[in-house]
């Protein structure tokens, strides 16, 4: 973007390099927050190591007045405070692009590019004769950046002094030392620079009806909302926040007024076996009851989903995937896990997942998978990843429909049960393929064996082939049925498209921007990206209807191509994969290039439409 | 209930509980195990316990995990819901079913495979965190369904059916327990349902998590000579350390019983527990004594019985959560869901 | 069968049905053992309960001078020493078959059928006349319907009493009560009836070249035979005997002669999570180390899996599949862990399998799994299942070349390290993607640290996209190598047909009866079974070949088509299931059965060749 | 080796041991770890031990699970092998390493989480093998890699820094070693090195599983006030129980030391561990007074520390599964496979 010479107001990247454990986060957040204030569609990516101090880490700024707020590697401005890494900040800098600088010790000679511009602050000095202590003039360096950027980039200074009064409103002492830091920055700026920088804001009504939000706390507060009282979890990054986020809220809205007492419960399991037991435990008793992991979880959790999926315990995982395989990359993202969630455990099962592509369908599908946990009374997953998870994402305002009631399923009352003949835990009465389910406690006559060994209709245990066959022949078309109540995929057909593509969950951002990039070039597109599984009927009519369909993922193996073959009946040879899985969240240039490729390789670069 | 249930012919003579209910209603289906198998004693004691306990079955929760002593649940109170889970990790269902519903009577049926090996883990931290229920634990020594592999609690020098010794020192769940803090540990055997039915129903009774070892011999795979845990061995080696007395709340202690020697415990519900040492001055509410004897006991290769430690705080899990007297399950979905003006004003933060 | 009138020597179906723990299994072993010693071509299977006493079991022997030995359930006798289960046994009988009963008690009318033969033989008063002690008689019951049997079938008595006088050598009192109990059987058969019966028994030479043997006892004699040395395992039906049998075999082959110590060591471990653990220990430390297990097992080994995958440490294990999921079914059979196993663990993964068809290619295939492992680096599977692992089985004499040296893979010697500049773990130094390694304690050049964490070429702990791709996507390409190196398929093409048939693993005997009789129908059909994955190339190109493949498998969701699908390119269109899965092995007519229905509803029964 | 070690500029100074190495041969990668983290000294300690223990660095293998202490046994001896596995599952892999190689030095680093946790299970199984290693177990109190929450040992009423009050009891890994049969326990301070250093040498000399458990302070996330894993806390309630000694082989133990008092217990290497008791009449050898110990102490607030038992029978899981002297690693093909012969022969049975 750098290079074109249009006006840069609103629509430039700017990428902050410091240090962990020495308080950047909180300015770097503030200075997002500044922006969506002055009503510019922003987005921040953290990106950082797996580490707890003294490494690296970056945080990256997307403003784009028309909303494209994937991730882009072109960054205009960097922000380089960390000397460790001068060296690959300073080459990531887009030519024609600008490197602010801690002045203080001047640069090495050979790090100089004379394609971007270089502004030395001596942020080190300034706050050394400003502040007193080593860690608070380590922090304010932290504010002192972010001064500078309001001048050169022309960011609202009082909102920014607004903001710290906010924030800091307990703490007075804390409002000088933060206002004085931003003075720092902001008056050494203007003084010593020509503000502000040809990139720059410009207010904007963009933003009034959106807030600021990670996907964790949007998951979290679609539990407590979908009235979750039970969350069972193991610690794991990318997965944390989310039992963090719904403490937190449940500490605002579910203490009993009179008492004081929790109208939740959440267990610290000491490992994931555990808390996915405990899950199992708990929805087997009636609660809502969740967990959240991440892919090492998740494999340690097969056997008991296994459990549930065949004694039909309702469940909800949601699995905030992360680099793999094994540990991998703690603190980077990737859509490894889809295998791993549809197909989890040994022998034949199948599972329903939601895929939620942002902070917004994390609340909504985190409501709608308790609702489909109970309604086909089996786990249901909510898979989303480190981007859309840890990440500060601008969505829409999130509404609630006060006509909500949870769908509990068939669960028979006391009252039913009064007047039932007999109740048979595993008998398909309705034809639907879903049983009914009683629950500990009601009434004797609900009263039936839970069991992961062979059992028949009747809940009985048994070794015979054909009420063996009976039940899992019955989940198997329970499950299928699914596929009719999970989200539809987001579609959008471009008008006689011969080309197709089809996406999952955070590729969306860098996915839409790529189409309009490619139909500015006259490559035109049908849009689909999958929100469920098992995938609705119409995913596979999709593929069928386009030439070729590009499959847009951010796995190695191509995990969604191949569930899309065996799973939506589409055939493989009219798809072709373009993948990402390096760590970073995805970005439009990725995809431009993967389709670019292949239409250049197949010798079809068509003028557009057919 | 879909089991073949024994025919459950009322006998007029049969005595009725509180309920008017004979132990004929909390017996389950037919047991599949081997005849003579220790674990059906079991099934029995606890069948007794709760019939004299009043517990209206369906207010039971019978969960276990697998193996023969796991298959037991489906043995008692067909009226009760069951949840035979995986190998080994039954304390965490009983964790999230207790935590659902905090008023029922959670009962865990695991064997010294279950819980000493791939359960091991579970166990402590359902200990921990002193889940309310009672956990039967019945140790035969071997791994029975599966065919006479050696235990965790297969004592030094145990010989199996196969002819092998082992050399690996056991895992003795009581002192595991006291040491990691155990309110209620009790150890008894399958052969003597006059010691172990009153300790049931303590076990029961008691608020928090109460440990039951049951020695309880496979007669398939572990009931030979050079085995410790056969009926004979037990029967020989068996010292009852305390005899526990279970008095229930309504009936008062009646100055007709002679209470010397006798320490009586007031559990949370107001019965209480009645205890007389057998053992030289051994004092069942002395954790770290407690310790100190099994630990001498099981170097001079006794099988110390009855109810070996007892503290009746109250304090378990969900005194450490702080949850609701309320079960979870039954609070009203309206006092659950904040609603769309809350979450307006909570939006307002997130700008 | 019992139905065509042809001589029925050597042909037929034979069933007993007994109590568990009765000792009924050895008086079958017994039966099944002279029959091949008679030179007659013959198979056993137990059909046993999840239980250790007290519940019906049953053994069903075939009789096939042509060799086919796959399970038929059309049973020309049925031995019902159960009343319990009388019912439903007589019911098995195929019209003009026979039933022996105990005739101590007499049969209800009701279970009376006039298409059938029924035999009646005091056992139960037999013995109690000649024995004493209530065990005894029950035992002496056993031997008695062995020496009936040996009486109606024509079976050498001789043979048996020289059988007899093998097993109990060390004991002669039992030797005379058993042979005594032969005699009551015998003896009364004669008396009665008319002996032999149509179905009968004759000599042949069809077994000479043949011994019986299990699948798992052939599987662990592959270890002792690669020269595994660590084994670590949790009990589980039905994969337990294989450590059996490992520790039995190593108690006669690996004792050191002076010492009497171990030349292996076998840990049983606290659970399967601990067991691969250990192996993955071992196999880094340079054993040959394997675990045994089963279905849930395997799901909780599936994060060491993925651990293993990406640090890249070899590993062998045996999955012996019992009926899904969950704990489902222990004593049945199935094909449901496909999946399971070649998609083991979170995020991108894909394993190396070996799938054996009987006992002589676990014994082949396990000795090769270990080559595979240390050759590539990476845990490797045999996947068997119940039928093949805990059946007897008539299999050609094994074979062992004297010239076999093992494959240890790329492991630097001491010497190695001496001379080499440097060393770097993952580098890929010989462009085949497979790495060098090196052993603990041999070298202070080979130190290198193995992690489940991000890791560049060189080893060291990385965070970096590129560093991190360059290592996930060599190891794709290593593992897609190995497609070169597993066995090939079995292949047995028809001419010019227009049909083929993929299969795996134990439906291979079904497989091939089912063809034969299709062919007499006209109908011809290639066959292929694969034996290893990735699939060799050959695998998809035999689907394109033909105008509609069935692909044979024992597991509910069509897992090897899938699987077939997007590992192998062939194209779904061109392939149709036909499954059985309901927990007993694999007979002719479920594939018959499938085939024509397949091809009725597709109207094209074709007059055979195109 | 392909780290970034710190340059070895080989101080002439430098002292040397009986291999000739100085102790920079036995240092890491640089540490990634918070400045300040009591993990790092518990390394420096450990590269300490190996140096005076004139342990060839290719000899010794460091494994560990997930965490950040578990990132330690790569910024020590980086000549050497490390297994980093995954989380709470370490003793699996040591046991089959040891399994297959018995002449390696095997040191294990775990931290709370890992080991009290999720690692639970493994651990008290490897004790119960006695598996022939050095077993750290880095004490901080909490979750450090993730980000400060409490771990399975943290106390009743610490405060964690985001103010939450922990509830649940701790389980201390030094009672339940013993209970389990631990034959080396030990407890020290990451801020002690003259206490901790000839602890791991003991340890690392001890034929069996050694435990320590080294309080070793996140500066991160629970060294605060309110907590009891803090330096201050710990520097104020540690109290050394007995003071150790460790005497290599060579070295005798000449009149010159006093010696009244010590009880000196000689190890299977012929080296000597000297003990001196500073709390009345505490005998590290004694099981049962050292669990009465320990648990009085725990509830008096005192941090026991020491090498507070050690037992060196020389039983090891090798000794259990009767394993050949030679690493099985070395025992050639021909000793393995039974050859062609034999399977003729063995399959006359099968007929
Ligand atoms: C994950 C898993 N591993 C192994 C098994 C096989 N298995 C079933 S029961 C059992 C041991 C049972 O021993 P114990 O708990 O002592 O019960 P017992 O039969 O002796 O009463 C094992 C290993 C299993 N069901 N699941
Ligand atoms: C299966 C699995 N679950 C969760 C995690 C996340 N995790 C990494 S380290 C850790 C806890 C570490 O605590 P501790 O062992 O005390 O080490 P410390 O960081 O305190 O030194 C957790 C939960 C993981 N890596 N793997
Ligand atoms: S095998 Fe043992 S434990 Fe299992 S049922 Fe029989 S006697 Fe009981
Ligand atoms: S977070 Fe705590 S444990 Fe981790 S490195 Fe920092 S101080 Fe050490
Ligand atoms: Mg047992
Ligand atoms: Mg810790």
């Amino acid at each position: 973007m750098a290079n074109d010479d249009i006006d840069r107001a609103n629509d430039f990247a700017l990428k902050i390099g410091t240090v962990n454990g020495t308080g950047s986060a909180s300015a770097n957040s503030m200075l997002m927050q500044a922006i969506f204030r002055m009503g510019v569609p922003v987005s921040g990516k953290n990106v950082f190591p797996s580490n707890i101090q003294g490494l690296p880490t970056w945080y990256e700024i997307r403003v784009n007045k028309d909303g494209h707020l994937a991730r882009t590697p072109d960054f205009d401005i960097m922000v380089a405070m960390n000397a460790q890494t001068y060296q690959r900040d300073i080459e990531e800098v887009a030519s024609g692009g600008y490197v602010i600088y801690d002045s203080t010790r001047s640069l090495d000679e050979d790090l100089l590019r004379d394609d971007v511009t270089f502004l030395g602050i001596p942020f080190a000095s300034l706050c050394v004769e400003n502040f007193k202590g080593a860690r608070v003039r380590i922090l304010m360096k932290n504010i002192a950046y972010v001064g500078a950027l309001a001048a050169l980039l022309e960011l609202d200074v009082d909102l920014i002094r607004e903001m710290l009064g906010e924030k800091f409103a307990a703490k007075p002492k804390l409002i000088d030392s933060n206002m004085k830091a931003i003075s720092l920055g902001y008056d050494y700026a203007r003084e010593n620079f020509e503000c502000p920088l040809p990139v720059r804001m410009a207010p904007m009504d963009a933003t009034s009806d959106s807030v600021i939000l990670t996907g964790n706390a949007a998951a979290a507060l679609g539990c407590v909302y979908a009235g979750a009282t039970v969350g069972a979890w193991y610690p794991i990054t990318p997965a944390t926040s989310i039992m963090d986020a719904f403490k937190e809220f449940c500490g605002r809205f579910r203490k009993d007024p009179e008492t004081g007492k929790n109208r939740f419960c959440v267990v610290q399991a000491e490992d994931e076996l555990a808390a996915i037991g405990m899950v199992l435990g708990a929805s087997w008793c009636g609660a809502r009851a969740f967990t959240n992991t991440s892919g090492p979880g998740l494999s340690l959790m097969s056997e008991f989903l296994g459990l549930a999926y065949y004694a039909e315990v309702p469940a909800v995982v949601f699995d905030v995937q992360r680099t793999g395989p094994s540990t991998g990359m703690p603190t980077r993202t990737q859509q490894g896990d889809l295998f791993t969630v549809v197909y989890a455990s040994h022998g034949d099962t199948k599972h329903i997942a939601l895929f939620p592509a942002d902070p917004e369908e994390c609340f909504y599908f985190s409501v709608s998978a308790f609702d489909l946990a109970e309604h086909f009374q089996t786990p249901v997953f909510v898979v989303s990843d480190l981007d859309i998870g840890m990440n500060d994402w601008m969505v829409p305002r999130l509404k609630w429909d006060e006509g909500y009631t949870p769908d509990r399923g068939k669960v028979l009352t006391e009252e039913d049960l009064e007047s039932v003949e007999e109740f048979h835990r595993y008998e398909d009465v309705d034809g639907d393929a879903i049983p009914y389910r009683t629950l500990p406690g009601v009434h004797p006559k609900g009263a039936y064996f839970t069991r992961g060994s062979g059992h028949d209709r009747y809940g009985r245990y048994t070794e015979d082939a054909e009420a063996y066959t009976d039940v899992v022949d019955r989940i198997a078309r329970k499950i299928d049925g699914a596929s009719a109540a999970v989200p539809e995929p987001e579609v959008r057909l471009a008008v006689d498209a011969r080309f197709g593509l089809v996406t999952i969950g955070a590729c969306r951002g860098a996915v839409l921007e790529a189409l309009e990039l490619l139909e500015a070039d006259g490559i035109e597109i049908s849009y689909m990206r999958v929100r469920g599984f098992p995938f609705p009927s119409g995913v596979g009519q999709f593929i069928d209807d386009h030439e070729l369909t590009f499959v847009v993922e951010q796995n190695r193996d191509g995990q969604l191509l191949k569930l899309l073959t065996v799973e939506a009946g589409a055939s493989k040879d009219k798809m072709t994969s373009v993948k990402y899985y390096g760590g970073f969240s995805l970005s439009a240039h990725h995809v431009v290039h993967g389709i670019t490729e292949t239409l250049e390789k197949a010798g079809r670069r068509p003028a557009g439409k057919a | 209930m879909t089991y073949i249930t024994k025919p459950a012919v009322r006998h007029p003579s049969l005595e009725e509980n509180a309920l008017g209910l004979t132990c004929r209603d909390y017996e389950g289906a037919m047991s599949t195990l081997c005849a003579g198998c220790g674990h059906d004693s079991v099934t029995a004691a606890i069948t007794q316990a709760f019939f004299e306990l009043d517990i209206p079955p369906h207010r039971a929760a019978k969960l276990s995990g697998i193996g023969c002593s796991s298959k037991t649940p489906a043995y008692f109170i067909s009226e009760s819901h069951g949840f035979n889970a995986v190998h080994g990790r039954m304390p965490s269902i009983a964790t999230g079913a207790n935590a659902a519903n905090r008023d029922l009577v959670y009962i865990g049926i695991s064997g010294d495979g279950d819980s000493l090996s791939i359960g091991l883990g579970q166990l402590c931290h359902a200990i921990r965190r002193n889940v309310n229920m009672l956990y039967v634990l019945e140790n035969n020594g071997v791994y029975g369904l599966t065919k006479g592999q050696f235990s965790a609690s297969a004592d030094v020098g145990t010989l199996s059916k196969r002819g092998e010794v082992n050399r690996l020192g056991p895992i003795d769940p009581m002192s595991l327990a006291l040491t990691l803090g155990a309110t209620f540990v009790a150890r008894s055997f399958s052969g003597d349902k006059q010691q172990l039915v009153p300790i049931l129903k303590a076990g029961l009774t008691h608020r928090g998590f109460a440990i039951v070892d049951v020695i309880s011999p496979c007669v398939t795979f572990n009931d030979h000579e050079g085995s410790t845990k056969s009926y004979a061995h037990t029967r020989m080696h068996n010292y009852e350390v305390v005899q526990t007395d279970f008095v229930p709340l309504m009936t008062e202690i009646t100055a007709g019983q002679d209470r010397e020697g006798a320490t009586a415990v007031t559990m949370h519900d107001g019965s209480t527990v009645v205890f007389r040492s057998v053992a030289e001055d051994y004092d069942p509410t002395d954790r770290e004594g407690a310790l100190g004897f099994l630990h001498a006991s099981q170097v001079s290769g006794e099988v110390a019985t009855g109810l070996l430690y007892l503290e009746e705080s109250g304090e378990e899990m969900h005194s450490f959560e702080n949850t609701v007297d309320r079960p979870l399950v039954e609070v009203p979905f309206g006092d659950l869901c904040p609603g769309s003006a809350a979450l307006e004003d909570l939006q307002k933060e997130w700008r």
